[in-house]
């Protein structure tokens, strides 16, 4: 199914912003806010795993229901799981689109990866994995 | 020990009553001495016209409102771009340049001192931050008292020594230095939208009117003996009609200082309009220097407008809303919490603008009709009437009735009929603009004690020395070679170091900040006041105890104490 | 010990009533902090000295091979990107822009992916705003559009809008009013008293649609405009137009979608034509605690807050040009200097692709996901914790920070400033 | 004279090359040009082959060809170009055309963001895609495009002749979002499709003959008119703005 993904800033993103490469922060992240309905329709339950895939690139995420997003909508607090797959695009103004996102959003049995994970696909090294 | 000979100078220095001698300037360790060693190193200013350090008295150069004018205004940054060179840093902008811009090309032009003019208490900080960043000028900050709730109460209560407290504990907190009044009240009523009309018209809510505000707080200022009096913009800035409210706000002022002026009415062209209405609209500059003519309580600065672009920044919230309905370009504005606000837009002056046109012939008129240079100070109130670049060119408007005329024949036709200007046949004198760029500064900003201003002994070693002879150019007619002159000084030495020499900026200097700390009795320390603590604690947004500027954002830091009656 | 009003280096609020207690060099409490600025002050996660990364390992270097390695790579770059800024006070901040100038690299902060549209929207019209203790003390109507401060900045409410009691609302809770536009019923819109949910997409067009009906001309206007009836715009626009004092809090809801700085013009200029009818003034909600004072400093300094390109000596200013996020993605930089953010977490994921490929140098006191990009990571004291210097509050009230920790972590201006000058002996 | 700029392969890099200097009238005076890679100066013959046949006196007889694969890292071609001609044979970076007064510049294949920004006469086509701001105006600033034309074959990008303020632009293909915005005089055409055009416009005239997406609320509808053989319907607008340009569009959706 296609949604409009929207990504944002929460209380629990912001208390484990210094601590990137905490569970907490990798969980937090990783969790892609859904309307119950449209969970009802891929057949999840909450923390089912589901792959979200948009113009560059796919991402592993949990689906938890929310009541504060619209059907066909999808939250993801800001960071490296949600910018997995945001498309660098600025339009000419410096700012990607962070709340407006076309993507698909599928189940999947694989697993959410670990920010150090999602790091070293791109080409970065871990320090302190 | 550092020793420098400034040999054949043509010296100017009003202070001292020398006028045009040649003489020898000795400099030692950055202050001006009766002679020096031979090792000194020597300058031959081969008779060179010499004159003290520039001083402007009312200019905007640091701070939140300067430099949100820079922020919304990439356009005007991409005019004045240098690059990084040897000392010298990048440099930005035409009318609200970056700070290292105002500096050198204050420096350039032989300016060693700048007051900035308008200075809200929270915002302080930010102030005195950016005077870091002006590396070759000694500067100093008016602090804004228009809206402050705690002094409009004290008024309210009748309590001078009160407001006066107030002050003193507000300069000391923010290292400022001297009392600006804006719009008083009408910063307060533009919090709700509003404005007050002139000085009768009461503050919503404090209910004290304009004119108590200033009564009192001038007579707050002499409570406190501050170096400077009261700086007041007056209400009605701007609008057609105002002379009489600033005729009526002059009025207020008795004469209660022997040293300098009660006050100081800044950028005075702006509030000296007839007319009902922008139709019949004229200036009203001889009524205005005929009041200050009289009154030698009173000096003002002029404010000039050139013809260009520029823009627009004040604490008067309320005008600049006005103007933006007029002009329908940008326009920000930023009330400051209990004390002020401010107000920015861009404007472009133009000579085929009837309105403009008469702007630029009253600034003119009133330094040509105030019988004493240092009752008429020269300023554009940088960047509202023009950016200060623009100064040279306004000396030679007053050393030249020949150069006004052919300025005269290019603006909108119809100024003739509603301006004396042309009718103005005074010439002024290198005396005069001596005073009126420097000397009269340093004496309204009661900081000749200090070293300012002048060049006798123990005076601050800064000095401008311009490349021209007076006795070969005549200003009536070479006025080409005045604006050049004074455009580009030959030398301009600050603390007796050479800062500036043919227009390029040589050194990245280290520059002084002037503050004032009234010392007043236990009693009126407001810092031990139980209702001024409550109140600043419930109302304001920052604690009291995070409020004061702290001592590592001077720079080089220069206290004047005063003995406050209170 | 307790350190009383304590300055919060989290969000663009900058709290400044915080008491930290200390015991034996080690914060154990905290109170009047949100979670957000609790957690930060707690934090004790940090990088214990300078890492090279060396092949697909890594090794710990000392302070001085650290900074040298770091002028020397900048220094010999041709298009050195230096990046960040937000998480550190503006005397780094203004050593960093003598950097750029020096070495004739591109200086970016975070705000050109938070506010940097609302700076080119103010630069197109303008911005009427205020101190937040204006709006405390006088504002009957608050509209937060696209923001969602019980998230991203928890005391907003209650220090300055729906708790905040002031000199004209005795009750402000009772007579303030709070609406609240967003396209998501966040939990900010459960407290409001009245929520306008936008279609994702559609600000502008109800932007736009308000203007002319404030003008009165509300006959042009569609039934509905982007899923919000032509109803309910009326009764927001007479609720504005009959407050005394209303006061606009927009976030980056505004900013991040499609049109970018358009929205935020178009709500500046709604406040512009509110203002003629009573007092109106709008405000962005700023997120890091400085992101505000790299805007001033840069401003200062170069003319410009943010994107400033000084490959030609002078300043050159285009954002989606001169901007981070455009200048990685395009591949456009050699080098690049990342100091208090950390853009491996917050770009684009094209964007870390090209930092794996050129030397990056951080400066942070913690591990954080741009580590795994860095060649070298320096670490350093937190300003607010164990460093003092300026922040400028989301309003642009500057304060200084306090110190609440000792520490032998040098500051980011101490290491910059050593950076600097070794580029300056170069030079 | 024809001046052939052959760029020369180099290492793969993307470091723009900013070169101003490559404007016909320049090369009256021969070749000794510099161009700027990020924070270097080079010779332009350190970044092209330069070969020059014939002469001439004025910038009209001047004609710069532009060739290479790596011609869209050129920033700034043609910048305040007051005459001549200058032809890209591939694609060209930004700012190409910038303050142009005078002359034809054309390109082959795409051309990067703020194509023509600030023009005032002369003209530009370009027989590809052009990115964002094509015939824009400058951050902060008042005007756009003033005169002059630019021609479009392919498709535009968003923010298309913004803050227009004379002059045409026309787009053959579909243009992107906010496709004149605050325009103030001068013609916007665009052949196929777009969002949100003439959003905030004051005065000027948009013409859509594809459908506008996403069209703005604040634009009255005046009927139909007869254009170049299409009937297109008329808005007058922004009325946000209390503007009172001209929207033509063919079609249009709003969103409600």
């Amino acid at each position: 199914m296609t949604f409009l993904m929207i990504t944002g800033r929460t209380v629990n993103q912001g208390v484990t912003v210094e601590k990137k490469t905490s569970a907490a922060y990798a969980e937090e992240t990783s969790t892609c806010f859904m309307h119950e309905f449209d969970m009802l329709e891929l057949g999840l339950a909450d923390l089912d795993t589901v792959m979200l895939t948009g113009v560059c690139g796919t991402v592993v995420m949990r689906a938890v229901a929310s009541g504060e997003v619209e059907m066909g909508t999808v939250f993801v607090p800001y960071g490296p799981y949600a910018n997995h797959i945001i498309a660098a695009d600025t339009h000419s103004t410096g700012m990607p689109d962070f709340k407006s996102h076309e993507v698909e959003i599928e189940p999947t049995d694989e697993e959410p990866k670990s920010v150090h994970g999602l790091m070293e696909d791109l080409g970065g090294l871990a320090y302190d994995r | 020990m550092n020793e420098l000979l400034i040999k054949n100078a043509c010296v100017i220095d009003p202070l001292r009553g020398i006028n045009a001698e040649t003489m020898d300037i000795a400099i030692r360790d950055g202050r001006i001495v009766e002679e020096v060693s031979g090792a000194a190193e020597v300058i031959d200013a081969h008779g060179a016209l010499t004159l003290p350090g520039g001083i402007d008295s009312h200019t905007h150069i640091c701070g939140t409102k300067v430099n949100f004018g820079r922020y919304m205004s990439p356009e005007d940054m991409r005019a004045g771009r240098t690059p990084r060179r040897g000392p010298l840093h990048a440099t930005s902008g035409y009318s609200v340049p970056t700070t290292y811009g105002n500096s050198y090309r204050y420096s350039v032009m032989g300016y060693t001192t700048l007051l900035e003019g308008a200075m809200a208490p929270l915002e302080a900080r930010h102030t005195h931050e950016e005077f870091t960043y002006t590396p070759l000028q000694d500067t100093m900050a008016n602090v804004l008292f228009d809206g402050n709730w705690g002094v409009m109460e004290a008024i309210r209560d009748g309590d001078i020594k009160r407001v006066a407290a107030i002050i003193a504990w507000t300069l000391r907190a923010v290292k400022g230095f001297g009392v600006k009044l804006t719009n008083p009240g009408g910063t307060e009523a533009w919090q709700w939208g509003k404005n007050v009309s002139c000085i009768r018209d009461p503050v919503p809510y404090f209910e004290v009117t304009p004119a108590e505000i200033i009564r009192s707080v001038v007579e707050a200022n002499e409570l406190l003996h501050l170096p400077h009096s009261v700086h007041l913009h007056c209400n009605n800035l701007g609008t057609p009609g105002n002379y009489t409210c600033t005729l009526g706000s002059l009025g207020l002022i008795p004469d209660l200082n022997r040293k300098r002026q009660t006050l100081y009415a800044t950028h005075v062209q702006f509030h000296a309009y007839g007319g009902s209405g922008w139709r019949d609209f004229c200036s009203k500059s001889e009524p205005i220097a005929r009041f200050v003519n009289m009154r030698p309580q009173i000096v003002m600065d002029m404010g000039q407008v050139m013809f260009g672009k520029t823009t627009t920044m004040t604490a008067d919230g309320p005008m600049e809303f006005n103007l933006y309905r007029l002009h329908h370009d940008k326009w920000s504005n930023h009330d400051v919490e209990l004390e002020t606000g401010s107000g920015i837009i861009p404007v472009i002056y133009r000579r085929k603008n009837l309105v403009n046109s008469i702007m630029w012939a009253i600034g003119l008129e009133l330094a040509l009709l105030t019988k004493s240079p240092w009752q008429c100070l020269l300023t554009t109130d940088n960047p509202n009437g023009a950016p200060f670049v623009r100064y040279p060119e306004i000396i030679a408007l007053l050393m030249s009735k020949r150069y006004r005329d052919a300025e005269f024949a290019t603006v909108h036709p119809d100024t003739a009929a509603r301006v004396p200007l042309p009718a103005i046949e005074r010439e002024l004198d290198w005396y005069e603009i001596a005073v009126m760029t420097r000397a009269g500064q340093a004496k309204a900003l009661g900081i000749q004690d200090l070293g300012k201003g002048h060049l006798g002994p123990g005076a601050e070693a800064d000095i401008a020395i311009y490349p021209l002879r007076i006795d070969e150019v005549d200003p009536s007619t070479d006025y080409r070679k005045v604006i050049e002159a004074f455009g580009r000084t030959e030398y301009t030495i600050k603390r007796g170091r050479v800062v500036a020499r043919r227009g390029e900026c040589l050194v990245d200097g280290s520059n002084a900040t002037f503050w004032v700390r009234p010392k007043v009795s236990d009693a009126y320390d407001m810092g031990k006041d139980p209702d001024f603590i409550e109140k600043f604690d419930r109302y304001y947004t920052v604690r009291m105890r995070n409020y004061p500027v702290q001592e590592e954002y001077l720079n080089r830091n220069r206290c004047i104490e005063t003995e406050a009656a209170i | 010990m307790i350190v009383k009003d304590a300055v919060c280096p989290f969000c663009g609020c900058l709290c400044d009533d915080i008491e930290v207690e200390v015991e034996g060099n080690r914060v154990v409490a905290v109170a009047n902090a949100c979670e957000l600025g609790t957690t930060k002050f707690m934090c004790e996660e940090r990088l214990k000295g300078p890492i090279l990364r060396d092949g697909d390992g890594w090794k710990e270097i000392t302070y001085d091979e650290a900074i040298r390695y770091a002028a020397d790579t900048l220094l010999s770059a041709e298009r050195p990107l230096l990046y960040g800024w937000s998480g550190t006070h503006g005397e780094a901040q203004c050593v960093g822009v003598h950097m750029a100038e020096l070495i004739r690299g591109v200086i970016d902060n975070t705000s050109s992916v938070c506010h940097g549209p609302s700076i080119l929207a103010i630069q197109e019209v303008g911005h009427p705003g205020c101190t937040l203790g204006v709006v405390k003390n006088r504002a009957d109507l608050v509209i937060y559009w696209g923001s969602n401060p019980i998230d991203a900045h928890p005391r907003h409410l209650s220090r300055y809008t729906r708790y905040a009691d002031g000199f004209f609302l005795e009750n402000a809770f009772r007579d303030r009013k709070v609406i609240v536009v967003d396209i998501r019923r966040t939990q900010t819109a459960n407290i409001a008293d009245e929520f306008v949910q936008i279609k994702p997409g559609g600000d502008y067009a109800v932007l736009s649609a308000l203007r002319a009906i404030v003008q009165g001309k509300t006959e042009t206007i569609p039934r509905t405009v982007a899923g919000v009836t032509r109803e309910q715009l009326v009764r927001v626009a007479n609720l504005c137009k009959g407050a005394k004092f209303g006061a606009v809090y927009f976030g980056v809801g505004l900013t991040m979608t499609r049109g970018k700085y358009k929205n935020i013009r178009n709500a500046i200029e709604l406040v512009s034509e509110l203002s003629r009818h009573t007092k109106f003034t709008i405000s962005a909600m700023r997120g890091h605690y400085n992101v505000y004072g790299s805007n001033e400093v840069n401003t200062w300094m170069t003319g410009y807050p943010f994107g400033i390109d000084f490959s030609r000596g002078i300043a050159f200013y285009n954002p989606g040009e001169t901007t981070a996020v455009d200048i990685l993605a395009r591949k456009e930089c050699d080098a690049a200097l990342i100091v208090g953010s950390d853009p491996a977490a917050h770009f684009p994921r094209r964007c870390l692709e090209h930092l794996a490929d050129i030397p990056v140098i951080q400066i942070d006191p913690y591990p954080n996901a741009t580590t795994a990009f860095c060649n070298v990571q320096i670490p350093v004291a937190v300003t607010g914790i164990d460093a003092v210097g300026t922040a400028y509050r989301m309003d642009g009230v500057p304060i200084r920070t306090r110190r609440v920790l000792s520490t032998d972590y040098p500051s980011d201006e101490e290491v910059l400033l050593r950076m600097y000058t070794l580029m300056q002996g170069a030079r | 004279m024809k001046v052939t700029l052959a760029m020369k392969p180099g290492p793969r890099s993307f470091i723009p090359i900013e070169a101003e200097s490559i404007v016909p009238k320049n090369f009256l005076a021969g070749t000794d040009l510099a161009v700027w890679r990020g924070n270097r100066e080079l010779r332009l013959d350190e970044v092209f082959s330069v070969s020059v046949e014939g002469d001439a006196d004025r910038p009209e007889d001047v004609e710069v060809v532009l060739s290479g694969d790596d011609t869209f890292r050129l920033k700034r071609v043609g910048e305040y170009m007051d005459g001549g001609k200058i032809t890209v044979l591939g694609d060209i970076g930004m700012h190409c055309g910038n303050f142009m007064s005078g002359g034809t510049i054309e390109i082959h294949g795409n051309a990067d963001g703020w194509l023509g920004r600030e023009m005032t006469g002369g003209t530009i086509l370009c027989r590809g895609d052009v990115a964002d701001y094509c015939a824009s105006g400058y951050r902060g600033g008042r005007k756009g495009m003033k005169g002059g034309s630019v021609e479009v074959f392919g498709r535009a990008g968003d923010f298309l002749a913004e803050s227009i303020a004379g002059g045409t632009v026309t787009v053959h293909g579909d243009a992107g979002d906010m496709a004149g915005a605050e325009m103030h005089g001068g013609t916007l055409i665009v052949h196929g499709d777009c969002r949100r055009p003439a959003a905030n416009m004051k005065t000027g005239s948009c013409y859509v003959y594809g459908t506008a997406q996403g069209m703005l609320p604040t634009f009255a509808k005046n009927g139909t008119v007869q254009h170049e053989g299409r009937t297109l319907i008329h808005f007058t607008g922004d009325i946000a703005n209390r503007g009172k340009g001209n929207l033509f569009v063919k079609g249009y959706k709003y969103l409600d």
